[in-house]
């Protein structure tokens, strides 16, 4: 049965150093109320990937220290430009970039989905991205009269897959309406960490108005109640984007040392808040 | 906004005539310009060109999440869609990654994001890119996030229709693998296109043209509902070249 | 742009013979009143998918004579047994069936939606399903160590997807709800043909409480208003299945003449009213 | 409904012991005593079991369409399924197709279903057939819908568990690819199991036990909580077997 929990950092407790963690892109549902449970409790060598793309929640972990690995069709700050920390680090050469484009992660959670090994698809060949992916596979399309490469993305397993949704109900249903990258996500992965606006009465998933939009419980490990959990990200259809706050963390995450104040003020010390 | 054409009036109506007729153009996130060209298709096909607008609420009608975009792109129900590049060589390839040794780059950037896909399965891909220089516009991209052409007997239904600069437009032949000018946008000249251009290109016999201006109804049309349009979508850029601010 | 059209009858007219048309289980949505239209307008050699299995449309269908091929998982009538007309046509050798199992059904359909030429999957190697489609191809799969022989299941398109919902507005969404497969089935096939209870103002894919379950008009070639287009099935949600006319049915279709009869009285002389 | 344990309740009991302390148990349409089987483990889990019943409102969660359930077993998040078959032989393969010829068969039946998958998958499939005569359990099935066991190299974490009739309860072994006799059902003996079954099986060292009736906590489950959600998804057998009718 899925867990209720009282916070952002309980959740945190959940996801070990190393795991392999699936976030949704900025225009989706960010939890970064968990993100900054994430840095609080030390996080290490997590392997981020961005479904398809990934922006403030990534530079934030990756500043912190907490990243081993990115992977993901893209790291961007959208009208903020550059994500500073992760353009750091790949300079630096301090963490490992899976660069990938966009349908070759939903290809890859797709597969993992319907439990396949792997998913074809077209694209790629003759890129760089795919000459940099030993882990993926040409293959002959078996179908095709002539040769006919096809490139084979194995599919793709995240250990947790966490974000912030609208609302959840007690039975651990998630309501995600058309942010559907949600629901492969949670199919996905083996766990499943969700913070949410509002938990609410009822079941979700039989509610003719929720149910379609909504993860049942079963793939949900567990949820916290964390009010504007998205901050300073905003959550479609409620509120927006801090970007007053966003513009201020790329100001400062352009050095080290702006970073590590940064963190200090609205990370290290918000723990009694979240 | 001044009474005279702007630049970005120029690209608006230059993109939206290689649009005309098409069932369905998208636009990915943070592109203006070509958002407003595809805007303006629509609003000249009254409504039969569909229109999708990444990070737009209204212009996008997608349900089915962030993959949709790029299953509807390989059922071939997208017809033009727009890329850019950091580097952009003379074969069409294209540079979203990192200039030098991706390993160590000098300079990283965001990453492809969908390039390696649409590129190959959208029929009519425009590529834009605003800074028309020998630095941006060079020989051979440092990272290949998308080739211009592929081999022989790579399924490829898609690719480069042309590349839009701030100078001028150049017209791509997929079996060639080479771009034309096929025009100069007013204000500037083909020699300055010859020094600001690291790679090879053809010149059409008979001389290279003038991009033309819209005509007065589609100005008419930027300037009114597409604009208005634009500033759900891009409000800084919607109030920086048109002065409208956001509709509440 | 969507085509709203009068009657089922004009939606039939669309569909062409031979034509592969995807439809929805008895527990879905069924264009029962498309159906009819298609049995009226004298529709010949259809090759019908059920998504994945398929009752009461396909035996109507195959009893009036329009179809040439069966591909489904399964054919039956649910608690009222098996599907007579189907079972005489199989008995007599005058339709091709092409068996399946419901995840190849929607491995093709998906493969379909992601515009990949195949989808592999797990199960089928050593069934007589698998030896009897020649179509379908076991490949190595090329992230194993050892031999993994998996199958290989290539890219379903129908022609034309039909099937009956609750609702459409006027821009050609159509609301599906939690009946997921008939999103897959527009989004994977040429055209779709869709009848609803109810063609409703405003915009489905936009409303808050209808944008998760509803299909974008793009996928949508023509709608048409058909109250209790369903019938004489139930629509989920709505009202239920008609069983006494089920069970006539059933018993009427157990011989040719008696079939015929039932055609008489329930399809051919029905046109005014759909 | 009569105070006498029915033979109805005997299987949901067995089958229920077969599922206890399983994470999630699915059931197809049309399968009355295994989905009862699945509530009762439930009520006695106190919901630590989740039941997936195809075909009901209130047991079924899924909200992703038809394909959910077989994502849901490939994904190993499904721990018991159950199938059927028109025959199953000594090898535990089903055949859910036809008799005879398959192209012009004697009989033909609905077809697979997901059985080609889910006895692949599903790590504790148990068989069901309600009529145990030399029909049906046969030496070699005509058609093979999901064979019982597979080739060493193919990738196969689920399989068959048990074959329960109305006569009697038999065990698998998949290495050896053969049921043994686990239990004859009250009123019947294991001379009669010899001469209905098509195909050889084991006998147990120490004599066949009979199957035992549910306990009397786990009779008044059945008869009540469990008849009572039966009866929304099977009314005539709720009818049929418990004298319930369907709540409003």
């Amino acid at each position: 049965m899925t867990e209720v929990l009282g916070s952002a950092d309980a959740l945190a407790a959940r996801i070990p150093d190393g795991a392999k963690v699936a976030l949704p892109p900025d225009y989706s549902f960010c939890a970064n109320a968990l993100v900054r449970a994430l840095i609080r409790r030390g996080a290490k060598d997590l392997h981020l990937v961005g479904v398809p793309a990934v922006g403030y929640q990534a530079d934030v972990l990756i500043g912190a220290g907490c990243v081993a690995t990115v992977e993901t069709a893209a790291v961007t700050l959208g009208e903020f430009g550059l994500a500073p920390r992760f353009t750091a680090a790949i300079k630096a050469g301090t963490i490992r970039m899976l660069d990938a484009t966009c349908p070759a992660i939903h290809g890859g959670l797709q597969a993992a989905e319907r439990g396949a090994p792997f998913s074809v698809m077209r694209g790629l060949i003759g890129s760089d991205i795919l000459a940099r992916r030993p882990d993926w596979k040409v293959i002959d399309n078996p179908f095709a009269d002539a040769e006919d490469p096809i490139v084979a993305i194995p599919a793709l397993v995240p250990d947790v897959t966490m974000f912030h949704a609208p609302k959840a109900d007690r039975l651990g249903n998630v309501f995600i309406g058309v942010r559907r990258e949600c629901m492969v996500m949670a199919h996905a992965a083996k766990a499943a960490f969700i913070t949410v606006e509002e938990i609410v009465d009822g079941d979700l998933a039989h509610a003719p108005e929720t149910a379609s939009g909504t993860i049942p419980g079963l793939y949900v490990s567990a949820i916290a109640e964390v009010k504007e959990g998205a901050w300073p990200q905003g959550i479609p259809g409620g509120y927006g984007p801090d970007l007053a706050h966003i513009g201020r963390y790329v100001e400062m995450a352009r050095s080290e040392a702006g970073f590590a104040q940064y963190l200090q003020e609205t990370v290290l010390g918000a723990e009694a808040a979240e | 906004m001044s009474d005279q054409v702007q630049l970005e009036e120029i690209l608006i109506g230059s993109i939206a005539g290689m649009l005309d007729g098409l069932g369905h153009v998208a636009v990915g996130a943070s592109s203006p310009v070509p958002g407003a060209a595809a805007l303006l298709t629509r609003a000249r096909s009254n409504g039969a060109t569909r229109v999708s607008v990444l990070g737009s609420e209204n212009h996008n009608f997608f349900t089915d999440g962030a993959k949709e975009l790029f299953d509807c792109a390989g059922q071939g129900r997208i017809d033009a869609f727009f890329l850019g590049g950091a580097q952009i060589d003379g074969k069409a390839n294209i540079n979203l990654v990192s200039i030098g040794d991706p390993d160590r780059p000098k300079a990283r950037f965001p990453g492809s994001f969908g390039s390696a896909y649409m590129y190959y399965v959208v029929p009519r891909v425009i590529l834009f890119r605003l800074e028309h220089t020998p630095r941006t516009l060079v020989e051979a991209v440092d990272y290949i996030s998308a080739p211009g052409v592929s081999e022989p007997g790579v399924h490829r239904p898609g690719g480069p229709h042309a590349l839009i600069t701030d100078r001028c437009l150049f017209s791509f032949d997929k079996s060639r693998a080479r771009f034309t000018l096929a025009s100069v946008h007013p204000g500037h000249t083909v020699e300055e296109i010859a020094e600001q251009t690291g790679f090879d290109y053809d010149l059409p016999e008979g001389g290279v043209p003038e991009t033309a201006a819209p005509d007065a109804e589609s100005l008419a049309l930027i300037r009114g509902p597409v604009a208005q349009q634009l500033a759900e979508i891009y409000p800084s850029f919607a109030s920086r070249v048109f002065g409208i601010d956001k509709a509440a």
